[in-house]
This record gives structure tokens, sequence and C-alpha cells, in this order.
């Protein structure tokens, strides 16, 4: 009797388990078709890094500290910079990644003094050799370098008249106030004075 | 308790209680190669586990070899660290007849330390290939291996 | 010319032996095992590992301590969060960094999620190995959710690069906490179904119940850990024994069976992804606003000179570090105590006296994870 | 009586060289058909889409594959038995093509009605295994003779009961003409009659096809390829063909045996006939992409244990029954 029982309840699991696969059956598809639908990234996705635009100078802002350069664990990030003429900061002249060494791992993001470092969006990478992955960071700004240097120049003349104007007016009010101080150790007499 | 025990087994053993919140065991104790086994076998009967054995490159500092055993009781959380200094040509005894978790963690060390361990079953290279010339994590090992780009 | 000879042992010409891998449908990537065989039967086994040795272990003695954390999440890659942030809170210990609450709640969530994506692999995998195609895809299916909500924060898929010292990279969203809850009211269902599909099968009781038995001797001196330990009724888990982190604040159960064998531990890991969901779900109603980044973070990483041990509970079981710092901003020496490397230690011993088909199962049931053994 | 092709043609050797032509023609559609259908089900069993690209619903990927096959590189590798090995390919199809040779498919359409076609047809199909044995032996690869090993005895162990379980229908039709039994089935199919035996059947025919979960020689997780691991090319394309067209002969005899054939109300009956093999076949996959394998003592347990028991106490039963009547 228990060899029929067993035969029996056995066979129930099994059907159990068909009707799942049934169900599964009836439901559509979960596949994405790739090359025919793109799949949207998510906010935080890696991709190879990027150079991000900051607002206030139009372009990006990699001053080749080296920062990213000695944290890398991957050793794959390469910057050459020089100073411009007439700029107090440096610009890099060469920023190149070598991808296919990358591990995604954001610490260069995290060193950046600037915050001039993102991730990027793409998805899809491939080549055909490992030179392909080296990617040129610098690329989209080489054309927009002149003017981008033009207005640089401008916001850090801004700042550093800014910077003197802040200074002189500290400087005005220190004297003010050290006048007012000279005033008021010499105040109550003139009042007495008056 | 165990570090009493260990104490009555040679007195010599140094043992050091530590602070577990920083450091995650309780014990150090310090004690001679030849003690190994015994000290082990002792580990072993009071229902401790080898949870890792390993082995510290110390030639360049202190010209020794330092094997380092923990052992551990899960349940209770009793972490003890067993440190035996080798010199760099000294063999040292297996105890994988004790304790046959210790097997093949000393095939490691074995296999990127070169320490030879007298006694163990069946020593020979556990990640490196059975031919491969030098210890990896040597702490002067040159990679003479040709890279691959 | 004795070209028919397919049994070939020195003496014994009712035994062969048989290599399994390195590159074999089952044994989950380039381990091998030297199988001696009596027909189906099994006489002698031995693991042949180091396939996959990429020696973590000198990298980390080449690098400082913020460089090797992405090298945390590549020794096993199914469980990459929880190795990632168990090293950065075995820093953060040794440095004894206060990290801020929602970063801790944000870890327990994350590395939770990371333990239930490594449990559905290990399900659908080793129904694999059973012959079953199909829950390996619903596994994956409902995976593949799993990592598009930690996709959604720390930007990778696999091998998560999340953790800092002091804290995590990224903030999570309300979206983010959303999605994770939206998870787990339906990932409840799916288990439910797994259970019908998979686990009621009479098919798979019968490959599973009685075959592996880890003997708690055995267990015992291979320091055998995780669902493999929880299996043989031993209720011991680093999250309850050590709690690290804010574990000692959940409510949840450290589930076990009795026999220890491979229909237990399904059974056990089944149990623990609902434990896990319902960790998840405490940490998503307590879970406070805040900083994610500790404010005082030293800028070199030097842990004052020493030995350090730290241990999680990854989803495979005990993984340690231990770091031995000469005080400077390289580790001396940091040896990575992987459960699997234990685990399959215990082969030669469990194997013995198995059918060919067992091994499979076996293998499968302990959730071996190849990178993990030769780091 | 089923008219004669040889009547038809004329001249017999012409009516072979036609019905052989008609059945490969038929087979290797079927097969590619049948691989097409079992990707397409899978894939809507595991929520995926399965063949897309090739045709219209991906329906001509098999013939693509197929092609790919075809002109890929016949390897032979150094270390096996040649005549075996160039052999099994072959012994494993040529069997499956006497065999569709013996159906009923509708009342007009049957080669020749042999009164002991049934019996014909279980022997022939007894002949399949050797192919596969010849395959894993010849190989010289452990694997592959572990393989062969398995499926020699699970192909004699599942014989058993499957020859139990037709011959209860064959007391209860008193004909071993298959072209007899359908007609013996005017009334009822016999699946109302005997419905353990068609069960049985049903299993027992599963694990002679060695489809999952009895798929035991070619355990993929444990044998990599089981016989045929050695095969690339062709010669594998040979055993992919030989399984298919071996499901269509284990359901065609179960359609004949239980199903009534071509009986059936409306439709044609070779339509009739068809819609009942596939949705045998069907059922076959349904199975597969279901459950997991089983250990091979224990599908040797199954059979000796439950089936042929089982088998044997609904032969007594039948015999009982028939006697009374």
């Amino acid at each position: 009797m228990r060899f029929l029982k067993d035969i029996f309840a056995g066979t129930l699991t099994l059907l159990t388990g068909m009707r799942v696969t049934l169900q599964h059956f009836l439901r559509p598809p979960v596949t994405t078709q790739y090359p025919l639908e793109k799949l949207e990234m998510s906010e935080a996705y890696r991709d190879v890094i990027v150079l991000i635009e900051k607002e206030e100078l139009g372009t990006h802002d990699c001053i080749d500290c080296q920062a990213c350069v000695r944290v890398c664990p991957s050793m794959c990030i390469e910057i050459e910079g020089h100073r411009p003429e007439g700029l107090k900061r440096k610009r890099a002249t060469k920023f190149e990644v070598d991808f296919a060494l990358c591990s995604e791992c954001g610490l260069c993001l995290d060193v950046c003094p600037t915050d001039t470092l993102g991730y990027g969006r793409d998805y899809d990478e491939a080549g055909y050799q490992r030179s392909d992955f080296i990617y040129d960071l610098l690329k989209p700004w080489r054309s927009g370098e002149e003017t981008a240097l033009k207005r640089i120049g401008e916001i850090e003349a801004a700042k550093a008249a800014e910077r003197d104007a802040k200074k002189k007016a500290a400087a005005a009010a220190k004297k003010a106030a050290a006048a007012k101080k000279d005033a008021a150790s010499t105040d109550p007499p003139t009042e007495k004075d008056a | 308790m165990i570090e009493e025990k260990l104490n009555e087994l040679d007195p010599a053993i140094v043992s050091t209680a530590e602070n577990y919140a920083v450091k995650g065991y309780c014990y150090l104790h310090k004690l001679e190669v030849a003690r190994l086994p015994e000290a082990a076998a002792l580990f072993c009967e009071d229902g401790f586990q080898l949870e890792m054995m390993t082995c510290v490159d110390c030639r360049e500092s202190d010209g020794i070899f330092r094997l380092v055993y923990q052992f551990n009781i899960y349940d209770i959380a009793q972490r003890h660290l067993l440190h035996v200094d080798l010199a760099p040509d000294q063999a040292a005894p297996s105890i994988a007849a004790v304790c046959p978790g210790a097997n093949w963690y000393e095939r490691e060390v074995y296999d990127m330390y070169g320490v030879e361990f007298s006694g163990h079953p069946d020593l020979k290279r556990i990640l490196m290939n059975d031919d491969y010339v030098g210890h990896p994590l040597l702490k002067d090992f040159v990679d003479t291996a040709p890279q691959v780009i | 010319m004795d070209r028919m000879e397919v049994v070939r042992a020195d003496d014994d010409r009712d035994t062969y032996y048989i290599n399994m891998g390195p590159q074999h449908p089952s044994t989950h990537g380039v381990l091998r095992l030297r199988l001696h065989l009596d027909g189906e039967r099994i006489i002698d086994a031995e693991p042949i590992i180091g396939y996959g040795h990429r020696a973590h272990e000198k990298m980390a003695e080449n690098r400082d301590y913020l460089q090797f954390l992405p090298n945390t999440s590549r020794v096993d890659y199914l469980s990459g969060m929880i190795y990632n942030l168990a090293y950065c809170q075995a820093i953060e210990k040794a440095l004894e960094i206060e990290v801020p609450e929602r970063a801790e709640y944000i870890r327990i969530i994350a590395g939770e999620l990371n333990r239930i994506s490594s449990h559905l692999l290990w399900l659908g995998t080793f129904l694999l190995d059973l012959g079953g195609i199909t829950p390996f895809l619903y596994c994956f299916d409902d995976r593949e959710k799993i990592l598009d909500i930690l996709d959604s924060v720390t930007g990778s898929r696999l091998t998560y690069c999340y953790g800092r010292f002091g804290g995590v990279t990224m903030d999570v969203d309300e979206t983010f906490l959303e999605n994770t809850a939206a998870f787990c009211t339906y990932f409840h269902k799916r288990l439910v179904e797994y259970d019908k599909l998979v686990i009621g099968n009479v098919i798979f009781q019968e490959r599973t119940k009685g075959v592996g038995i880890f003997a708690p001797e055995i267990a015992a001196r291979y320091a055998v850990t995780g669902p493999c330990l929880r299996a043989l009724g031993q209720a011991r888990d680093v999250r309850k024994d050590e709690p690290y982190g804010i574990y000692e604040r959940f409510d949840f159960a450290v589930p076990t069976c009795e026999k220890g064998d491979c229909f237990d531990r399904s059974i056990v890991r089944m149990e623990e992804m609902r434990q896990s969901l319902a960790i998840i779900e405490q940490a998503l109603r307590d879970i406070p606003s805040g900083p994610v980044m500790a404010a005082k973070v030293p800028k070199r990483i030097r842990p004052p000179e020493g030995e350090y041990h730290f241990g999680v509970e990854s989803a495979r079981g005990h993984f340690g570090i231990y770091i031995v710092s000469d005080g400077s901003d390289i580790p001396f020496r940091m040896k990575l105590r992987t459960p699997s490397f234990a685990h399959i230690s215990t082969m030669p011993e469990v194997l013995v006296g198995t059918m060919l088909a067992d091994t499979v199962a076996i293998l499968g049931s302990i959730d071996i994870v190849i990178p993990e053994i030769d780091r | 009586m089923s008219p004669n092709f040889v009547e038809i043609f004329g001249n017999p050797w012409l009516a072979i060289l036609v019905a052989m032509s008609a059945i490969i023609g038929y087979l290797t559609l079927n097969a590619l058909m049948l691989i097409w259908l079992e990707r397409k089900l899978s894939a809507r069993i595991q929520r995926r889409m399965g063949p897309t690209e090739v045709g219209p619903y991906g329906l001509l990927q098999t013939v693509a594959d197929m092609g790919k096959l075809i002109s890929k590189e016949l390897l032979t590798p150094e270390h096996v038995q040649k005549p075996l090995y160039l052999a099994a390919p072959v012994l494993v199809f040529a069997p499956v093509v006497a065999l569709c040779s013996l159906f009923p498919v509708s009342p007009s359409w049957v080669f020749h009605d042999y009164n002991i076609a049934l019996v014909l047809l279980l022997a022939i199909s007894g002949t399949n295994v050797l192919g596969i044995f010849i395959a894993g032996w010849g190989s010289n690869n452990k694997y592959a003779v572990l393989g062969a090993v398995r499926s020699v005895a699970q192909n004699i162990a599942y014989e058993i009961p499957l020859i139990l379980a037709v011959i209860p229908v064959v007391m209860t039709a008193r004909t071993l003409s298959l072209y007899g039994i359908t007609e013996a089935q005017s009334a009822f199919p016999y699946i109302l009659v005997q419905p353990l035996a068609a069960i049985i059947f049903l299993i027992a025919a599963t694990a002679e096809t060695n489809r999952a979960p009895f798929d035991i020689p070619e355990a993929e997780s444990e044998l990599v390829a089981g016989f045929h691991t050695e095969y690339s090319g062709m010669r594998f394309g040979m055993f992919f063909f030989a399984e298919y067209s071996n499901m269509v002969i284990a359901c065609g005899l179960a359609t004949v045996l239980f199903l009534g054939g071509w009986k059936g109300p409306l439709l044609p009956g070779f339509v009739w006939f068809f819609i009942k093999v596939y949705a045998l076949i069907v059922l076959m996959m349904w199975f597969r992409w279901t459950f997991p394998r089983l250990r091979f003592d224990q599908l040797m347990k199954f059979a000796w244990v439950v089936l042929v028991p089982l088998a044997i106490v609904n032969l007594l039963v039948t015999t009982i029954v028939l006697k009374l009547i």
C-alpha cells in the first residue's frame, strides 16, 4: 500500500511541476531582443570614465594633478598637462584611459579634486584589437580648447579681481575697524569735549 | 580554558590576550616549532576548528618564516592565533594527522613559500603547476613568466 | 596495439581513472577532479585546483589598502558585494572608523540582495547539474531583477566596487528602496513556485536525499562553514555569532536541518533566502536618512602595526580576511580565508563510495565557486 | 485491406525506392520541425523567445543549422576504433527508416500491413541500442563508454515494461497487425480500457528514446555528451536526427496502440494520426523541460521495482477480465 501511495504522491509532485512550467509557458517572454531593443542603463551605470563639463567653466576642469593616475589600481590612466600662458591652473593636454585594463572601481572619481571625472553611458563597447580600447578623453574638448582657455582666463581674471576686491574690501574694513577703534578710544574725550 | 592548557603543556608558550573588538581574535600564542603538533591536538580535542593557516615571510625583519594558525570555535567566537617561527631552511611538523583540514593549507604554504612540512601525507604544489619553479608569495619573488599582452 | 583499452589502471583492470574537468560542464569553472572509478562508483577522488589562480594575495602586497578594493569582489564573483563590504569593514575596524547609520543599512540591504542573487545562481546551476534546465532560466530571470536593483546604485552587475572605507560610494534613492520592496513581495511568491517546481519534485528529492552527507566529524575537522554546516544541524552563522556591521539589530533565524545531505543543504539555502528577505524588509523599514560617508576618514590608510582578522558570513560560509600590517600603507600580508577552499578539501572523503552522477550533485550542492578556491 | 504500394507502382524496386525516399524526406522534415518546435517550446516555457531570426518565427533556423552541420569537416579523432566509429551513426539512423514503413497513417496510407507488424516493430526498434553502444565503444573515450553502457542497461530494462504494456492491447485486439489494432479501436481508444498500460508505455517509450528525465546516456552534466562525445558535424547530426525520429516512432506506436490511430471525427485519418502523434511529442518535450534527471541506479530501480510489477499486475488483470468476458 505504501508503495502505491509513494507512486501516487510522487506523480502528484511531478504534475505540480508541470503546472508551474505550463503557467510560465502561457506568460509572455522576458527577453530583451538586444540589438533590436536598446537597454536603458541606470543612472549609476559605470562605463569608461569621461571628463564632464564644469558649468562655471563651460569645459572640463582637468588640472593634471595626477591624483587619479596615482590611485588607479590598474594603472590605466595616463595624463600629461601644461600651464597655458596667463593662466593660474594647469590644463591636461593628454588624458588616455586603457579601458581594457580598467575595472570600473571608481577610485579616480573619488580622488578627483575638481570633480571633473564621471562615468560614461555606453555599454556596447567592442573592438578588434586592444589598442581600440585606449580612449582619448580629451577628444570632445579639443576643438573648443582655445575658446575654453580664453574663457577660463576671463573667469580666473574675474575671480582674481573679485579676490583682490575682497582683499581690498577686507583691508578697507580692517582699516575702518581700526580707525573706528582708534576713534572709539579717542571718541569719549571728544564727547566729553562736546 | 585552552590558554591554561597550553601553559601546562609548555610554560614557555607566551600567550597574550588581545583586543577582540579591534583585532578580531582573542589570544595570540607564540610557541616553539616542536610543540606545534601537541598544541594543535590540544585545540582539536577542545572542539576548536582550524579556521585558517598561513605563513608570513618575515625574513627581512626577523630572518624567519612565521606560520600562523587560526583556531576558532564558531558559536562562542573564541579565536586563537598561533605563531610558530621557523628558520628559513627549517621544516615544520605537519599537523594534518591531527587536523585534516590543515592538509591543503600546508600544501598552499609549501606552494607559496617553499616551507616544507615533515610528515605531510602528500606534500605537493596546490595552486601553481607541478612543474613551476619558485614560490610566488616570497617577498623576494621575481616573476620570470613572460608577460602576455 | 591495444587501442581499445578504455579501462586502464596499473594492476587492477576492473577500475579506471576519469578526469572530470578542468573543462567539464558541471565543475562550475575550471576545477579538475581526478576520479578513480569502479564502474559508476567512486573509489577515490582528488580535486586538483589552481586553474583560476590570480594571486590576489600577492597583489595585495603590491598595492595600498585602497587599491585592493576592486580585487575583493573578484575573489568570489557571485557574492562580490559581501566580499567588497567585508574588506571595507575589516579596514574600518582596524582603523576604528565610524560608519554613518544610513551607510550601514545600505550595506545590509546590498549584502543581503547579493546573498539572494548568489543563492539563486546556486539553485539554477544545481538544477542544471541534476539535469533540470528550466529552473536555471527562472533563477536567472529573478537574479536579473536583483542585478538591476544593485546596478541602479552601484553601477555594476557582478563585480561591485561599492564600499569605501567609511561608507559607500553612492546614496540610494527612493526608487531603489521602492524597487527593493517590490522585489521582496515578488520574490516571496517566486520562492513558493520554486518549492513547487524544484524542492517538492520527487525526482529532485530522489537525487538529493541521503547523497553527499558531511559527517559532523568531517565538518569539524575541515572547518566546514555556512549552509553546509547548518544543514548538519549546527546553527552557526557569523552574522549571529560575531555580529558585524549592524546585524545584531535585525531579527532573523538561522535555518538548520539535520542530516547534512544535498537535500538539506538545498532546504537551508531556500530558507536562507527567506531570512535574507526578512532582513531586507526590516532594513527598508528602519533606514534612517543622513550621510553615507564618514566625515573623518584618514587620507592615508595605515592600520597600526599588528595582525587583524575580520570574518563575515558570505553566501557560502565564513569568509575571513587576515591582515598583517607593518604600519605602512601597503599590507604586509593579506590572507583570504575562503569557505569553498575548506569545502572542496573535504571532497576526497565525501565523494568516496558515491556514484558518478552524485559527484555533480554534491559539487553543485556545496555551491563551489572556483575563483574563490583558487583566489 | 490496405492497398499495396507494389501494385500502385508496378515495379517492386521502384516502389521501395519511392517509399524510402518519401520516408527519409519525411523524417528529415520531421526532425527539422521537431527541433524547431522543441526550441520554441522550451524557450516559451523558460520565458525566452527561441529562434526568431532565420525565416518567419525562426522556422528556418534548424535548416540553417543543418547546413552548418553538413558543411562542417568530418573529424575522425585519432584514438577511435575506425570501423565501429564510422558505422555507428548509420546504425542508429537505419532502423528508424525501416520502422517508419510499418505505420498505418490512415486506412489507405500503409506501406505494407504485416500481420506481425507489432513484433517486427519492437524487434527492429531494439536494434537502436546497438548503434548507440557501438558509437560509445568505438569512440574509445571513457565518457562515451559510460554513456554506451548506461544506454544498453537502460534500453534492456525498459524494453520489458514496454512489451508488458503492449501485450494487454494485443490481447484485447486479438491481432498483431497495427492496422488491425487501429480498426479494433473503432468504438473507443484503448487508453480508456488500458490507462495503466498507456502510462507505462509512455514512460518506457520516453526512456527508450533517451529523452529527459531518462537521458542518462547523454547526461551532459555528468558525461559531457555521453555516447556521442567524440562525434561532430553531420555524424553528430545523425544522432540528433535519430533521436527525433525515434520520438515519432515511439509516439506513433503509442498513438496506434492507445489513441486509436487515424480514428477521429470530421478530419481525414492522416490528420488525426499526426495530431495525436505530435500531441504526444509535445507532452514528451514538456516532461523534458520540467524535470531533473534521474540517477542511473534509480532509473533501473524504477523500471524493475515500479514499472515491471505494475505492468505484470495489469497484464494479469487484463487476462482475467478477458477470460471472464
